[in-house]
């Protein structure tokens, strides 16, 4: 609501800019306390803040209705899985040490290292100075919503349909799993 | 033509069904299926008689050169070759019919006593008939093919006959020795005849004979190449030096067997493969080395004649020294193929086989009779003379006309063939001939004098003093043994004359030159006219037979006869130096004694030494390519076979499931490896194919 | 402004989720981390439906956010049953099988 | 050249008329033998009589031209068509494999090896039985792979089941090899099919049967099918077996009863040197002639190497075994000769072989039972205790060694002749002193033959007795019976078919030659 | 505003699902109110749903001779479409999961959560239902998820068993990893196409221009989400774990028609989406065919446990269908290509899930997963020891059982790709079919050479609901050996390989 209601101009986009850039090292510094922090809890909040800052980039993107759902399935409800599932699994809430596989980074660094290499090096390549057009243009507000609605009972209809049986195989089969018998 | 000749094919086919027959109802016969097989032989003989009077007749009919009656049915064919089977009758054909079927009618009436009682007698009895059956088959053969049928199953023959008292081990050695060593040679035969088809593109004997006597051929190497071949396969069958050492052994074989097969005429099979082949072998082996204008043939059967010569000395079984006799009487008809004397070395095959045919079943009827079974001379024998006339009167007959005294057979084939090799500058297989005559003479004299001479010894003198109490004088074998002997005496006296060239007949010459293939006296491949016979020129052979006889005989003498002899005062002093007269009866005293004799006479060393090479080396190498090939095969199968290849694949079995273990660890279990695995190859996948197509 | 930036963004999310999936053993943080690699996803596809229009990258997102809700649902079922069963969620210790 | 027509059904009938028997024996019980065996054997002598029928309904005056010929489709997708047939070439191997089934059924009356469970064990023969027929009349690549690969199985488990005591290894080892051989072969008939349907003018003609590649299989390129052809003569060189794919071939024979040696070496090595005749000769000459020196050469490693084989070893069954290879290294021989001689002689070596080896393996399965060992030094004397058992082997060992007037020699001896003059093509690329010297070799081969056969017989078969069989060693000397009625009827029409094959080599020879004339037209020029 | 047009649905062509999804519904709903002794009616229901599905698969086939699309007018260029090809492949994953429920039967822990089993089965078949439809990006994502998730909690469903859970998870993980990085590929492709349906992105993904690094990122990393599901070497690493962790028939089903489905959408792919990008799929697909088949069948070759063993079998057997599949659009072999894999995964379908019936049935006597626990089988069991042999001679190729004509096929299609790279790669295959038919002969030999381990010769009990789904695996077996022409006419399935 915040950035969609502000008039499009070239200026702007640097403010653009530095907000994408503020969220996104917020992003990545968060990012990184979930994969590198020794406490399980410190790791979920930093998750919160990743979805947050995901959040704050769709909107950017002016994808609002999508920033809202972010906000509302991650940060309301997998949040909350993720907590009771630290929970009910009795982690430590203060500093573990056991949360990290012994040398396992020195596995991953590479590979994520490497994957990063290849992959910044394809976009760089690739995308070289493409530019997100600046309008958003019957992107924004209700009438966006409404195309995107358009697009998931039309087009998108039967994955739509197909979704909604999906969450009733994992609420079932969660149920049978988790509980206690 | 004649019915007989039409109808030649019946010849081997009667003894062939006979065969069977025995096989299927010979037991259940009351004489154990021999009345099958001598009815059979006198059928083949008649019928043979029939032939080789109707040839006359068609030669004489003929002027000139009589053609070969062919009958040929069409066995197979592939594309283009067709391979017949039938008759090819011309005069070699037709004297070796009746020569066979005349043999082996004989022997087979002898053997009626002689395996008298045998547990396998109508084994026997089938045996023989196939080997009769086999060896007119290849007599008759039009074809090459038909010729090699033949040829193997006289190997089967005498593979069976040789151990046909197999329960002993040394007689089954003895077969397989036989049938090995023939067989080595038949490997010639296979490759000769492959060579053969490739040169002249048939298979058919008087096809391949024309071509070759008209040099109608593409190369003569290949030719010299077939030859050679097919004259390895002679070389066996026919027990030349090198492969002669198994037909000493063959005599483990019952006595008939060794008349039939291995004197008089299996064993000719090979001279009679040159014989019937003597374009290609003439043409092909004529060699021509260092200007000495000479044939590999008759290299062949001159180093056989003496070296044979040499061992029959030192032999104490008699039918040893017949047996290298008829290897050293072989060596003189190869000798006389070589030579370019075709008839003479043919007629030699019809002379020797009658008197050699005769002196081994003297043998036999010796041991039958009056050495109980043995046939050791020097322990068994002696002195027989007297109690077996029938039998050595034959004997004396037969060696006669082994010795080649003139005026009976052996002189007027032997001496022709020897004749021959001096009409035709072969001056060194003049020398062997007549040395060859001389040694002939020489052992055959000590094989009789220490047979029927002097007193006798072990069995025979068991014998001979049975004989006494039962106041006879004598006990020859019974009729079947002894009329066989009768005729074959006559005949090695008599078969001579047939061909007599002192008396200008030349009968044998005229019915039998046709199948010579190659013209006389003119073309490039033409063979010399034989010699005209002169007293003069058999001089020297006559003196050299008549030295051997004299030499032999006082040697013996000294040895075995002798009081006063020198010789013979020492073995008086050795007694009267060791105590007593057992010296005398004991045989081994005597054994070593005469080994002595041998060993300080001045004749012995070489054939000693002869001996010794036959034995350790030549009968050594001969055993130790078996050995060797034994040995090759358990180490081939032991470390190629099993280990290599085999193992190869096994050990990739074997690598595979180590490749298979190798990569267990990869499954850890370990979710984080996974997942590890997943993204790195992802990453890894996704970096080589974007460097490869950017 | 560049989409790069954002793509970019969504790679490092990635790769820091890939290190996280590697690199923990903790089962919840491992199912964290995964959440990074799809918020990428979803700043990718956004990004790409900013540049291309037509919203099927929206509505691409919108379906990942819910896959990934039940997914997390299932997951979280999971690690339950295997605390539950093994007192412990560490991934280490599900090496039963293997080889 | 058109095939004939007529009688379209029999070869069907033929062919899979065991399996009927199957059926039938599948609703016996078990326990209930003598019906099973009854209805087995009844179903085998049925087929044989179809056999029969057949023989007698061939024209032999048209031997080279298919008949019975029927091509109806099967699988159209990959153009895969249910053609069969029957020429001179293959008419004696269909008959033969019906005799031996016949023949092997009537010894297994009552020879059932232990683990005894007789009706599987019919059955397992009856399915074999459709397979070998199966691949002899086949006219289809595919048809012809299928029936080739039907006989895996079930000899499979005549060998693991029936065999003796390392016989899970042999059995394990004859299927992996067979396995590899048939993959890569494979291989080779598909890639034949696409390259020759590649090639052709019409490529939607193209199908898999064999009159399909007889045309156009002598276009492919020559680079081409030499590469085709490698991957076919792994697949039948193998089977055959050549040196040195030989090695499962001992150990196979060695531990499978009685009964699955005598299959294996009467018919199933043939399928291996059938498929040279039938299919990568006459489908790749120019390949073939490639090849040819190679298969020479180790079609005479073979020989002297399988004779040099069967010298060492000390078990009876495996010195047979061993003799296969090295008379199956004369089969190839004249293969490779590419001649009319040669392969002829080669067909003729095959269904000798069938039966004389076929009958050996019959006399050691009888001796094993009746002595309890085939170790050669433990056996002495058979002749003396089982004398015809001794002279039917002693006839059998001749008959193996190529005794002329015995079925033996006509394999092997023209196929000496033709190794010295081998086809006109092989002359002209320079390889005519390589197969004289090869002949000449190859020629020692028939000596150690005799050297290996006799002496076995020797030891075996002559002097007296051995201590272990007249009662002294443990068992009773009455098990040592001469032959009985049921191995009489089973050995006395493959003695008899010895014999006169022997005697007749053209009965055979008139057969096949038409056929083998088409096939080597080619090479002659 | 713009208005809303709702979409005309044909139901018809939508009619398996829906009869899917209406049987899911009941079966949750009847479950709720069956008393536990009549448990077995939510099996029957499942099983009938799933062959009621098969009768709009049937009329389909029969009467729309034209391909469909679920939303009227898109015809082939639609997002979920039905053809030819589509409705073989839906009647293969019903078939399989029907058989799966006759497996399933006594082997689920009986009266624990039985009725939840059944509505994830039928969740998981309707994913794999869709899937062979799913034409675009999300469908496609939208019912690999819907197959994988249910697919996850059946493996870990006997909640006891360690073995059980651990299946589960590194099941579900790996699944999720493979996913993830399936979306960013499909993100990258969404943005070079601008689009997500495949037809699109097939135009579009040149391997041309500036994007190529971008493209071909995103043809790997999606092949990569696939490849997981296919078990394809290095992706494998879940299957064998899984495999012998889940219940047995979970296993039939992750094996057959998760592979198949895994299958289904690398074949859309590459057909659809990627025919122009061959130089990334075919090294890509053809080093993986390789190792899958090679690595699968060395490892198998060291297994003791069965089910182990015919995982990595299923591992190496996914190689031999991935082999026709990266030559595809190789010197025009594309039609041969589609036909064997279909072929084959029809074939190894009725194969493998025989050889798994046989596996329960036989581990209800032995209580054992080890090979040598099927010594002697042959001795008390004679007609499963036939069957096995069958079934095992199959899988390894071996006419006239039907395996063999799928390795035919394979290798036809190979070879009709020529060039260095279908020969090379039907060498491997043919070397590998050798290797691998030393482990299934291994299990023969157990089976009929070896002794009984524990000596207890009682005849095993065979349940009629496995009994039945052994007639139907065997049979299937044996006529499409002896006649494979039957489904290899399913090879009308050109739509695909003619394409777009």
């Amino acid at each position: 609501m915040l950035l969609s209601a502000v008039t499009i101009a070239t200026d702007i986009e640097v403010a653009q800019t530095i907000g994408f850039g503020i969220i996104a090292a917020m992003m990545i510094a968060g990012a990184l306390n979930v994969v590198i922090s020794k406490n399980v809890v410190h790791a979920a909040l930093s998750l919160v803040m990743v979805m947050a800052g995901a959040s704050a980039q769709y909107l950017l993107l002016a994808a609002e209705f999508v920033a809202v759902t972010q906000v509302l399935v991650y940060i309301g409800a997998v949040m909350v899985l993720f907590l009771f599932g630290v929970m009910l699994t009795r982690a430590k809430l203060g500093r573990d040490t056991d949360l990290n596989n012994e040398k396992g980074w020195m596995l991953a660094l590479p590979i994520a290292l490497l994957l990063l290499g290849v992959m910044s090096f394809v976009l760089i390549k690739g995308f070289d100075d493409t530019r997100i057009s600046g309008s958003g243009e019957g992107k924004i507000g209700g009438a966006a919503n409404v195309l995107l609605s358009d697009r998931i009972f039309s087009t998108y209809a039967l994955p739509f349909w197909a979704l909604s049986f999906v969450l009733l195989a994992a609420v079932i089969g969660g149920i049978v799993l988790a509980r206690k018998d | 033509m004649g019915w007989f000749l039409e109808h030649a094919w019946l010849i081997p086919a009667i003894p062939g069904a006979a065969f069977a027959l025995i096989i299927l109802i010979g037991k259940r016969m009351p004489r154990g299926g021999s009345e099958i097989g001598i009815a059979s032989m006198l059928a083949a003989l008649v019928l043979s008689a029939g032939a080789a009077y109707q040839w006359i007749e068609h030669v004489n009919s003929s002027d000139g050169e009589a053609e070969a009656v062919l009958n040929r049915w069409e066995w197979f064919r592939i594309g283009d070759l067709k391979v017949s089977i039938g008759s090819h009758l011309d005069g070699l054909a037709v004297m070796m019919l009746l020569l066979v079927a005349f043999i082996s009618t004989l022997v087979q009436i002898y053997s009626t006593e002689y395996v008298r009682g045998d547990r396998r007698y109508t084994h026997y009895f089938a045996s023989i008939t196939l080997f009769s059956a086999g060896m007119l088959v290849m007599v008759l053969a039009p074809n090459m093919v038909q010729l090699l049928l033949g040829w193997e199953i006289m190997g089967l023959c005498s593979f069976l006959l040789i151990g046909h008292w197999w329960e002993e081990r040394v007689n089954s050695e003895a077969a397989l020795k036989a049938f090995w060593t023939v067989r080595v040679g038949d490997m010639g035969l296979l490759v000769g005849i492959a060579m053969l088809l490739s040169i002249f593109h048939t298979l058919e004997i008087g096809e391949i004979n024309e071509a070759a006597a008209s040099g109608d051929f593409d190369s003569k190497r290949l030719l010299m190449w077939a030859a050679v071949a097919l004259f390895i396969a002679c070389i066996g069958k026919s027990g030349q030096f090198p492969l002669h050492t198994w037909l000493p052994d063959a005599m483990a074989g019952p006595t008939p067997v060794s008349s039939l097969l291995h004197s008089s005429t299996m064993v000719v099979g090979g001279v009679f493969l040159v014989a019937r082949l003597y374009p290609v072998f003439h043409v092909g082996l004529d060699m021509n080395i260092l200007g000495q204008h000479f044939n590999l043939i008759a290299v062949i059967g001159g180093i056989t004649v003496l070296i044979a010569a040499g061992l029959a000395f030192v032999q104490n079984d008699i039918k040893r020294v017949l047996a290298y006799s008829t290897v050293s009487q072989l060596g003189y008809m190869m000798m006389g193929l070589g030579v370019g004397a075709w008839t003479a070395a043919v007629f030699h095959i019809f002379t020797h086989a009658f008197f050699k045919c005769c002196l081994f079943l003297c043998a036999g009827s010796v041991a039958h009779t009056g050495s109980h079974h043995s046939f050791d001379m020097k322990k068994d024998m002696g002195g027989l003379r007297k109690s077996m006339p029938i039998t050595f009167a034959a004997w004396i007959a037969s060696t006669l006309a082994l010795c080649g005294i003139p005026f009976v057979s052996g002189f007027f084939s032997k001496d022709e063939i020897i004749d021959s090799a001096k009409h035709n500058d072969y001056k060194v297989f003049y020398l062997v001939g007549i040395i060859g005559a001389f040694m002939t003479t020489a052992y055959m004299t000590r094989a009789t004098y220490l047979t029927f001479f002097g007193k006798a010894r072990g069995a025979a003198a068991h014998f001979v003093h049975e004989l006494e109490h039962e106041h006879k004088t004598t006990h020859d074998s019974p009729w079947p043994i002894t009329v066989p002997l009768v005729i074959l005496g006559l005949l090695a006296i008599f078969s001579g004359y047939l061909n007599a060239a002192p008396f200008k007949w030349h009968w044998f010459e005229r019915w039998t030159e046709s199948a010579i293939g190659l013209p006389l006296g003119e073309g490039i491949f033409a063979l010399p006219h034989p010699p005209e016979f002169s007293w003069t020129s058999a001089a020297p052979g006559l003196v050299l037979v008549a030295a051997g006889f004299a030499v032999s005989l006082l040697l013996c003498r000294a040895v075995f006869g002798s009081e006063t002899s020198p010789l013979r005062g020492l073995t008086e002093r050795n007694i009267a130096l060791r105590a007593g007269h057992k010296f005398l009866v004991n045989k081994y005293y005597l054994d070593a004694l005469y080994e002595k004799v041998i060993v300080h006479g001045i004749a012995y060393p070489i054939s000693r030494a002869a001996y010794w090479t036959n034995q350790h080396i030549i009968d050594a190498v001969v055993n130790t390519v078996g050995k060797a090939g034994r040995r090759t095969g358990d180490l081939v199968y032991k470390y190629i076979d099993q280990l290599l290849v085999d193992g190869a694949v096994n050990g990739s079995g074997t690598t595979a499931r180590g490749a298979g273990g190798a990569l267990q660890p990869v499954q850890s279990g370990k979710v984080n490896m996974y997942g590890a695995l997943l993204f790195g190859a992802a990453a890894v996948g996704g970096l080589v194919l974007v460097l490869v197509n950017s | 402004m560049l989409i790069n930036e954002f793509l970019l963004l969504g790679a490092v999310l990635f790769c820091i989720g890939v290190y996280g999936v590697i690199a923990r053993k903790n089962a919840v943080l491992v199912l964290m981390s995964i959440e990074l690699i799809l918020n990428s996803v979803n700043i990718n596809l956004l990004a790409f439906d900013r540049l291309n229009g037509g919203n099927d990258g929206a509505v691409f997102a919108l379906y990942i956010i819910a896959v990934a809700a039940a997914e997390v649902g299932v997951g979280l079922a999971m690690v339950l049953l295997i605390f539950r069963n093994r007192k412990t969620i560490s991934l280490d210790d599900l090496s039963e099988m293997k080889g | 050249m058109e095939p004939i027509q007529d009688l379209q059904w029999l070869l069907s009938l033929g062919t899979f008329l065991p399996l009927v028997g199957v059926l039938l024996m599948l609703f016996v019980p078990k326990k209930d033998v003598d019906t099973a065996k009854t209805i087995a054997v009844g179903t085998a002598l049925a087929t044989l009589a179809v056999g029969v029928y057949t023989a007698l309904k061939f024209d032999y005056g048209q031997s080279e031209r298919l008949q019975f010929f029927t091509s109806n489709s099967w699988i159209k997708p990959i153009r895969a068509t249910y053609t069969i047939g029957l020429d001179g070439i293959s008419l004696p191997l269909y008959l033969l494999s019906m005799v031996i089934t016949v023949v092997v059924m009537i010894y297994s009356w009552n020879h059932v090896p232990p683990p005894g469970n007789t009706k599987a064990f019919f059955i397992l023969m009856l399915v074999l039985q459709t397979g070998m027929a199966g691949t002899f009349m086949a006219q289809d690549l595919i048809l012809f792979f299928v029936f080739f690969e039907l006989v895996l199985l079930p000899m499979y488990f005549m060998i693991g089941v029936w065999g003796g005591d390392n016989r899970q290894y042999a059995s394990l080892k004859f299927f992996l090899y067979t396995m590899f051989g048939s993959a890569l072969m494979l291989v080779g008939f598909i890639a034949l099919f696409v390259v020759t349907k590649n090639n052709a003018s019409d490529p939607a003609a193209a199908n898999f049967s064999f009159q399909w590649f007889n045309e156009n299989g002598p276009d492919v390129a020559r680079n081409t099918a030499v590469w085709i052809f490698a991957g076919l003569f792994i697949g039948f060189a193998v089977k055959v077996p050549m040196f040195p794919f030989h090695t499962w071939l001992p150990d196979a024979h060695t531990e499978a009863p009685t009964q699955g040696s005598v299959i294996l070496a009467a018919i199933l090595l043939k399928l291996g040197t059938y498929g040279f005749v039938r299919i990568a000769i006459p489908f790749l000459p120019q390949a073939a002639v490639k090849w040819a020196p190679a298969i020479a050469v180790l079609a005479v490693i073979g020989i002297i190497y399988g004779a040099l084989g069967c010298l060492a070893q000390t078990d009876m069954k495996r010195l047979i075994a061993f003799s296969s290879v090295a008379h199956m290294g004369f089969v190839m021989l004249g293969i490779s000769t590419l001649t009319d001689l040669g392969i002829n002689a080669a067909l003729f070596g095959m269904v000798a072989h069938g039966l004389i080896t076929g009958m050996l393996f019959f006399i050691a399965g009888s001796v094993k039972e009746r002595y309890h060992t085939l170790q050669i030094s433990q056996l002495s004397g058979m002749l003396k205790q089982m004398p015809r058992m001794g002279w039917i082997f002693g006839f059998c060992a001749m008959a193996s060694l190529g005794l002329p007037g015995l079925a033996g020699f006509w394999g092997e001896f023209p196929a000496l002749l033709s190794a010295w003059s081998p086809a006109q093509v092989l002359v002209s690329n320079g390889h005519l002193d390589l197969f004289r010297i090869l002949t000449t070799i190859s020629a020692l081969g028939t000596v150690l033959a005799a050297g290996y056969l006799l002496w076995l017989f020797q030891r075996t078969a002559m002097g007296e007795p051995a201590a272990i069989s007249v009662g002294s060693a443990g068992h009773d000397s009455h098990d040592i019976h001469d032959v009985n009625a049921f191995e009489w009827a089973a050995w006395t029409p493959l003695l008899i078919a010895i014999v006169v094959l022997g005697i007749v080599p053209k009965l055979l020879l008139d057969l096949s030659d038409p056929g083998v004339q088409l096939i080597t037209e080619v090479f002659r020029k | 505003m713009l208005a809303f047009s709702s979409p005309v649905i044909d139901y018809h062509a939508l009619a398996p699902e829906l009869v899917l999804s209406a049987g899911l519904c009941v079966v949750l709903l009847v479950d709720l109110f069956v008393p536990d002794h009549r448990r077995w009616i939510t099996g029957t229901l499942t099983g009938l749903f799933l062959l009621g599905a098969l009768v709009p698969v049937v009329t389909l086939a029969v009467i729309g001779d034209d391909v469909r699309s679920s939303l009227s007018g898109e015809g082939v260029t639609g997002r979920y479409v039905v053809d030819n090809f589509a409705l073989v492949l839906k009647a293969l994953f019903l078939l399989t999961g029907y058989i799966v429920v006759l497996l399933s039967a006594h082997e689920i822990e009986e009266g624990h959560y039985q009725g939840e089993f059944y509505v994830l089965l039928l969740s998981s078949v309707l994913g794999m239902v869709m899937m062979a439809s799913a034409r675009d990006l999300v469908s496609l994502f939208i019912a690999l998820e819907f197959l994988s998730i249910p697919a996850y909690m059946m493996a870990a469903w006997k909640k006891r068993d360690r073995k059980s859970n651990e299946a589960g998870v590194k099941y579900y993980l790996l699944g999720v990893f493979a996913s993830a990085v399936m979306l960013y590929g499909m993100s990258l492709l969404y943005g070079v196409a601008g689009s997500t349906l495949l037809t699109d992105i097939g135009k579009s993904v040149t391997l041309k221009g500036d994007r190529v690094g971008v493209q071909v990122l995103g043809v790997v990393f999606v092949i990569v989400g696939f490849a997981f599901k296919v078990s394809a070497v290095p992706f494998h690493t879940w299957a064998p774990d899984t495999y012998e962790g889940a219940p047995t028939p979970v296993t039939a089903f992750l094996s057959v028609g998760s592979k198949a489905a895994g299958f289904v959408g690398l074949v859309v792919l590459v057909y659809l989406a990627f025919p122009q990008a061959r130089d990334v799929y075919r090294p890509f697909l053809w080093v993986m065919a390789a190792l899958t088949m090679t690595i699968g069948n060395l490892i198998a070759l060291k297994q003791t446990n069965i089910v182990r063993m015919l995982a990595y079998s299923s591992v190496s057997q996914g190689g031999f269908i991935l082999m026709p599949l990266a030559m595809a659009f190789t010197n025009g072999a594309q039609e041969t290509s589609l036909r064997a894999v279909i072929v084959y995964l029809i074939i190894y379908a009725a194969t493998n899930l025989g050889a798994f019936a046989i596996v329960i049935a036989v581990s209800r006597k032995t209580r054992s997963g080890e090979i040598t626990s099927f010594g002697g089988l042959f001795q008390y069991a004679p007609g499963l020891t036939v069957l096995m042999t069958v079934f095992l001679a199959s899988l390894a190729g071996i006419p006239p059982l039907g395996g063999w004509y799928g390795k035919f096929a394979a290798f036809r299609a190979v070879l009709d790709a020529a060039g260095g790279w279908g020969y090379t790669i039907a060498i491997v295959g043919a070397v590998n079919a050798v290797i691998a038919t030393a482990y299934y002969v291994n299990v023969m030999r157990e089976m009929w050479m070896k002794p009984v381990p524990d000596s207890d010769v009682t005849p095993i009990k065979v349940y009629g609901s496995v009994q039945a789904a052994l007639v139907i695996c065997g049979v299937a077996t044996l006529v499409l050996g002896v006649l494979p022409g039957l489904i290899a006419k399913v090879g009308a399935i050109t739509d695909l390989a003619t394409g777009p």
